[in-house]
């Protein structure tokens, strides 16, 4: 017992840490570096499934395969569309359930529905309302006379990355709007009051006060929205399986199909090392910018 | 029974705690000591180290015979009091005062017992039920003081017990608290800022400053006889003058009036202390008067505070006089008498014998 | 924001006020409309989903879809898988994520900092990046079709969000109630479960709520480490649902079973609203 | 070790109390769903799509009646076929499977042999018991010459034509793929037809089979099974696809052709817009259904070809199988031979009009009264091909409907589609 209370201290520090950190690298840490390292082998269907060590032999496959690309690609597209139109319908319904008016508390509960709700179930619901034949989005679009005949809008592969992007778009907004809310009634109304009696007008009080002060919590929605959109998964694979011939595939379906249908696991292990290589770099420029960005955000 | 010691204490500089220099105390049974400075001069970090919250980067602390330096705070049989009282907010009052006895396995039996004692004096009957949210300010002060005493402790501590008090009730629980204290046969360490406090409680002050222990006497001397000019800075309201003056042989030269310097003070300069209150108005017929012009006047109530620009230089006098004494409007014969000056070394802050 | 001069604003006032109205119903409009028609669909006769042009009043409802997924598939044990994984992984996540977020907060570790980086840079990669080592895993240690093929993961993805709400919470505690306790003699251990933990029920209930509906909603992991019927959840039980009929897909079924797969958490949702957003923001912006 | 008890110093009870309760709980729970599992009579389980098994419920009830110590639970998939392989595949992945028998189709076969996911049945079947199968069918239940499956149900894709248009523009069914263009021009020309060709040209795996088809008729080859060279970017390869795109080009198939499956494609023939339908026998019972506006009026024959060259039908089919890990393999081994035996399949014959694996059923006067045109399909079968017999087909078979479907489309050309599809091909291949 010649230990010092600090010591002791920091001792049970570590204990009531180390349940969690053990977890965390068994499920974060393990994979990932086991990723790192199964995709310097073959292991497939053509080896029957045994570990041959082939170097860098997946990413040489990699940088021709086709299909890899376009997954990145739809991968880009799907998350660059999806979180901007985010972004924009995330902030409009922040800023007006920032007003005050009667029943607001019922009209954000209501505005955070979409997103408590599984993902797969709401996959389905959408799949049923772009329905070509049945679907009531066709029907609404018909009746407004907008369009003759229903769309195949998960069918056809020009409309089925935007029709999952609709989706995703009504699932996450929510997610958005509450961030930024959070953030918008942090700052404080005098800034406001301030400002206008200097002179500026509604618009001003935005673009000069609400927007730069809102800064951070946009910065950080993005990010948290951009890695989730970049590994979209459940989503697509519910509503089209990443067809009509691929034109849904983000690098998560290909991802799933190389190990779990192809049993390719050594190819699979480098995608995965590929994307996690590609978010992280993402992720690391977002921080930077973010790390720029903190101070003017510690007005507070 | 038992002494508080403090050993040549030290705690170096980290982002949460206020550093602490070579520090030792001894605090005598039913003592009751207050650490007094100004925010930031290493009080509380001294309080908390004798609580064992924070580790000394050396040094020791002994409680009688036990060095608990490396006892964790449980163990130190000390109780302690909060600023904020520090109740626990899902616990009634009586499981509150009771909770340090439970987790020392104390019979029930023993504990209504010593609840039902320090309940007779602390007037805490029909609390004991509640929960803190339901208790006013007072009554919550008071069931953290029950919470220590219940306890019987080898040490009191406690930190600004009376801050978050309003000013009205603090006198009294100030007068309170020195008739609990003064039955206790433990040494007791108090925490805080007010010099009132200070003043009033303690049989001895030590006051810091920047870690440092500037002096530790009792109140009287630390008024009477500040060891430094930090203390008689410190203490004391209005602020003692404190003037930086030449000297000229055997005087120091407050422009162009000298004041004779005790026999053993040689140095090319001094600072000279005066308290405001101990300055007085010259009678007619003083000759070794001091003339200035009356800057400014506060009406403090029961006295005036003048500021004065002594004549023929740009040092300003403080000086309290009662508003029943009369002077010029303008211009002001004031007398600094020679058994109240305080001369501190420029250079050392230290005072001259 | 607030109103400026009185004369010229009362036209200026109502537009706004009509706007802001219209808004609003947009918005209700927008989140809503999706929801209500798969429950409208889960009423409507089959006839009716399959008319064309589409009823939107249909004048005959029913329940059989209801029915019918309890009679066909063993949709209450889905019910109970789901359940019983999403409450077991949040129990366990708040055992495992509190102490740790504890220990963050207060306990001045050295690397605490990495490990608070480490905890927040992991929320950010989705699983298909974990999915093949965790399937390894799995096979390894036989636990395929087992509830702790999908425990463990489940507590394991919101450990971190435990860890930042929590430690968040426990920071806004005032620090003098802990070393009253520490003067009081409680241990670190004691503290945590006698003092503390009373005070942050309600961050833990924010929390478990949080990581029950993250548990509930999970797809890919249950899709991939769950093959036997029995032990399905109900995302992966519904969204196998629509393939399963012999001529066409039960889009009554599926979205009576849509329906009752996302009634537990739209009560939850109406419940702890105020946690719900609380914890969300919590959890990532103080990050 | 002190470090752990200091933890829970002085009242450790609540703690321990908590965790021990949290594992017995979870324990009791894992236990219960353990012994719920386990129950007395032999349960063998199969998965198949929902239709065939509502299809096959009379199958089971035969079986049962005659084996009262054996249940099978035919456990309802969905209807795609790719989606039951992918959830046979995640179960045999996981190394618990919940099924005993596996019916498959003939392209997982390689797939769910190489990963050693099947029982072999090469030892277990006595030889004259497989004489009666026909050897395409067979064939596809083999894997490195070891078997694996025992073939229940045949197919191979066929060209339909409207035997009446083409006697009423006074032309032979056509035998070579200018033939085939020739006649769909004047038909089309002659406002008979709307269309001449149709076939399946959406990126799935109907398009590798009708590319597979095409293929053989140019005398071309995907990948040959033995020595895995890659034929796709031969001369024969490019033509075969120019030939698929020619057809959209000049305006004889339809152009949502490219987008189309086997309904689309039946739909059209069946609503007597199209002259000539590549596609699977299932088509003929139904477009000679009562309510069908060309029953009676359409015929049946081999895929056209080069001059010179023969053709060769796409070869499909289903197959029984038993899983490796399965606790009763000798129970499952007679379901299997129950399945493919000549009783069961013509009992499923009869009813649900799929072609017999067995040369004694293209003879059998019941069958035949029922569908008289099974009797030229016998030879379709024989001359049937197989989709490459290599473990990676399906990663194969995306790669080659990829580029496919990128040709069809015009967003590649057929020679610089199949090389790149050929490369790819050949890095898949060369991963061993």
């Amino acid at each position: 017992m010649s230990k010092t209370l600090r010591d002791q201290e920091r001792q049970t520090g570590w204990w009531l840490l180390a349940p969690a950190v053990i977890l965390l690298l068994l499920v974060y840490a393990y994979p990932i570096g086991r990723s790192f390292w199964l995709s310097l082998f073959t292991q497939n269907l053509g080896t029957e499934l045994q570990p041959v060590f082939t170097g860098l032999n997946n990413y040489g496959r990699m940088a021709i395969d086709g299909r890899f690309w376009q997954s990145i690609g739809n991968t880009t597209l799907f998350t660059a569309i999806s979180v901007l139109l985010e972004l924009l319908l995330g902030l409009g319904t922040a800023l007006v359930l920032n007003q005050s008016f009667r029943g607001r508390g019922a009209v954000r509960t209501i505005a955070l529905l979409p997103w408590a709700l599984p993902t797969a179930l709401i996959a389905t619901t959408w799949t049923w309302i772009f329905n070509d034949q049945f679907g009531v989005w066709n029907d609404l679009l018909m009746r407004a006379g907008l369009i003759k005949t229903g769309i195949n809008w998960l069918g056809d592969p020009h409309w089925a990355l935007w029709t999952v992007i609709a989706a995703d778009v009504w699932k996450t907004t929510p997610f958005i709007a509450i961030l930024l809310l959070a953030g918008l009634q942090a700052i404080p109304n005098d800034l406001y009051e301030a400002h206008t009696l200097d002179g500026a007008s509604p618009w001003q009080n935005f673009y000069r006060i609400t927007l730069p002060l809102l800064m951070p919590q946009i910065l950080i929605a993005t990010l948290f929205r951009f890695a989730q959109a970049f590994g979209i998964f459940d989503l697509i694979q519910v509503m089209t399986g990443g067809g009509p011939g691929g034109a849904t595939e983000t690098v998560s379906i290909y991802i799933y199909a190389t190990i779990m249908r192809y049993l390719d696991f050594g190819y699979g292990a480098a995608l995965v090392v590929v994307t996690f290589l590609i978010l992280s770099l993402a992720v690391a420029i977002a921080a930077f910018w973010l790390s720029k960005l903190r101070p003017a955000g510690d007005w507070r | 029974m038992a002494q508080l010691k403090l050993r040549a204490l030290n705690k170096t500089y980290n982002p949460q705690v206020v550093p602490l220099k070579d520090l030792s105390l001894d605090v005598q049974d039913g003592e009751f000591l207050t650490l007094l400075g100004p925010s930031g001069c290493g009080k509380s970090t001294t309080l908390r180290l004798i609580a064992g919250l924070e580790q000394p980067t050396r040094g020791e602390i002994w409680i009688g015979d036990r060095n608990v330096t490396e006892q964790a705070p449980g163990d130190r049989n000390i109780a302690m009091v909060f600023q904020s009282y520090a109740l626990y907010p899902h616990m009634t009052v009586y499981d509150n005062i009771a909770s340090g006895l439970k987790l020392r396995r104390m019979p029930a039996s023993e504990i209504r017992q010593r609840i039902e004692e320090v309940n007779r004096f602390l007037g805490l009957d029909g609390l004991l039920k509640r929960k803190p949210g339901q208790l006013s300010g007072g009554q919550r002060q008071r069931v953290a003081l029950a919470r220590a005493l219940v306890r019987r402790p080898d040490v009191f501590l406690l930190d600004e017990p009376l801050s978050n008090l309003d000013a009205l009730l603090r006198e009294q629980v100030r007068a309170e608290l020195k008739q609990i204290f003064s039955d206790q046969n433990a040494p007791i360490v108090y925490v805080t800022h007010d010099q009132t406090e200070a003043m009033t409680l303690s049989t001895r002050v030590a006051v810091l400053n920047d870690g440092y222990l500037q002096q530790l006497d009792s109140p009287k001397r630390i008024y009477t006889r500040p060891a430094n000019r930090f203390v008689a800075g410190f203490i004391g309201s209005p602020q003692m003058n404190l003037l930086p003056l030449k000297c000229d042989q055997n005087c120091a030269m407050l422009g162009r009036y000298p004041i004779p310097l005790p026999d053993r003070i040689r140095l090319p300069e001094v600072i000279l202390g005066i308290r405001p209150e101990h300055v007085r108005l010259a009678r007619p017929g003083e000759t070794s008067t001091l003339q200035g012009q009356v800057m400014l006047v506060e009406n403090l109530g029961m006295s005036d505070l003048l500021s004065v620009q002594v004549e023929g230089t740009s040092i300003g006098l403080r000086a309290l006089l009662s508003p029943d004494q009369s002077w010029g409007e303008k211009n002001i014969s004031l007398v600094l008498p020679a058994e109240s000056l305080h001369w501190f070394d420029p250079q050392t802050g230290d005072r001259l014998p | 924001m607030t109103n400026s001069s009185s004369q010229a604003s009362t036209h200026a006032l109502s537009t706004r006020r009509i706007g802001l109205a219209i808004v609003i119903l947009l918005i209700l409009i927008f989140s809503l409309a999706p929801i209500l028609w798969q429950l409208l669909t889960s009423f409507k006769t089959t006839a009716d989903i399959a008319a064309i042009p589409n009823v939107y009043f249909p004048k005959q409802l029913t329940i059989e879809h209801y029915t019918e997924i309890f009679r066909r598939q063993p949709f209450l044990r889905y019910m109970f898988n789901s359940g019983f994984v999403a409450i077991t992984s949040t129990l366990l996540c708040l055992l495992i994520g509190t102490p740790a977020a504890y220990a963050l907060a207060r306990l001045k570790l050295p690397g605490e900092q990495i490990v608070l980086a480490a905890t927040l840079i992991v929320t950010l990669f989705p699983y298909i990046l974990l999915f093949l080592g965790l399937l390894e895993l799995v096979r390894t240690f036989g636990l395929a079709n087992h509830y702790l093929a999908l425990i463990v993961p489940y507590t394991a993805m919101n450990v971190p969000l435990t860890i930042l709400v929590m430690r968040s919470f426990f920071q806004q505690l005032p620090r003098d109630l802990e070393d009253s306790a520490k003067v009081d003699g409680y241990s670190t251990v004691q503290m945590l479960l006698q003092i503390l933990m009373p005070l942050t029920l309600p961050a833990l209930v924010t929390t478990g709520i949080l990581t029950f509906i993250a548990a509930w909603n999970e797809f890919l992991f249950a899709l991939t480490f769950i093959t036997r019927e029995s032990m399905k959840t109900i995302p992966v039980a519904v969204a196998q649902l629509s393939g399963t009929a012999v001529f066409e897909i039960p889009y009554g079924a599926l979205a009576a079973a849509t329906v009752i797969g996302t009634l537990p958490l739209v009560l939850l949702l109406l419940i702890f609203q105020q946690r719900i957003v609380q914890g969300l923001t919590a959890g990532a912006v103080k990050g | 070790m002190f470090t752990v008890l200091h933890l829970f110093r002085t009242e450790r009870l609540p703690y321990l109390r908590f965790v021990a309760l949290t594992i017995t709980c979870c324990c009791c729970i894992l236990l219960w769903g353990k012994i719920a599992l386990s129950q007395q009579p032999i349960h063998l389980s199969m998965l198949t799509s929902a239709l065939d098994a509502a299809q096959g419920q009379s199958l089971v009830a035969a079986f049962e009646a005659q084996n009262p110590d054996i249940k099978i639970d035919v456990v309802e998939g969905p209807n795609a076929s790719n989606l039951i392989e992918d959830l046979y595949t995640s179960s045999f992945l996981l190394g618990d499977s919940p099924y005993d028998l596996v019916m498959m189709d003939v392209v997982w076969l390689p797939k769910f042999a190489a990963a050693g996911w099947l029982l072999d049945l090469t030892d277990r079947i006595p030889a004259n018991d497989l004489a009666d199968f026909m050897t395409a069918d067979l064939e596809g239940g083999r894997y490195d010459g070891r078997l694996y499956r025992l073939p229940v149900r045949s197919d191979a894709q066929l060209l339909y034509y409207r035997k009446d248009w083409l006697q009423q523009a006074g032309i032979q069914p056509p035998d070579t793929f200018d033939q085939l263009m020739a006649a769909s021009k004047l038909l089309q020309s002659a406002g008979i037809s709307k269309w001449g060709y149709v076939w399946q040209g959406r990126q799935f795996e109907g398009l590798a089979a009708v590319f597979v088809d095409i293929l053989a008729g140019f005398g071309g080859f995907w990948v040959n099974p033995t020595d895995r060279e890659v034929g796709l970017d031969h001369p024969e390869a490019i033509a075969a696809l120019q030939f698929l795109r020619d057809t959209v080009t000049s305006g004889i198939s339809p152009p949502g052709v490219t987008n189309y499956q086997h309904e689309d494609a039946r739909r059209l023939f069946q609503g007597g817009e199209v002259a000539f339908m590549h596609n699977w026998p299932y088509a003929y019972p139904l477009s000679n259904a009562e309510d069908s506006p060309i029953k009676g009026k359409f015929d049946i024959k081999l895929m056209v070809h080069q001059p010179g060259l023969t053709s060769a039908a796409c070869l499909g089919g289903w197959g029984i199988g038993i899983t490796k890990t399965t606790a009763h393999p000798d129970a499952a081994l007679r379901v299997a031979q129950f399945y493919a035996s000549p009783d069961a399949q013509r009992l499923s014959i009869l009813e649900n009009g799929y072609l017999p694996t067995r040369r004694s059923l293209y003879a059998d006067p019941a069958i035949l009264t029922k569908y008289p045109y099974f009797s030229g399909m016998m030879s379709v079968i024989d001359n049937a091909v197989l989709r490459p017999p290599i473990a990676q087909y399906a990663q194969a078979s995306d790669i080659l409907q990829r580029y496919l479907s990128a040709a069809i489309t015009d967003r590649m050309s057929p020679e610089a589609a199949l090389q790149a599809a050929a490369r790819e091909t050949r890095a898949l291949l060369a991963q061993e």
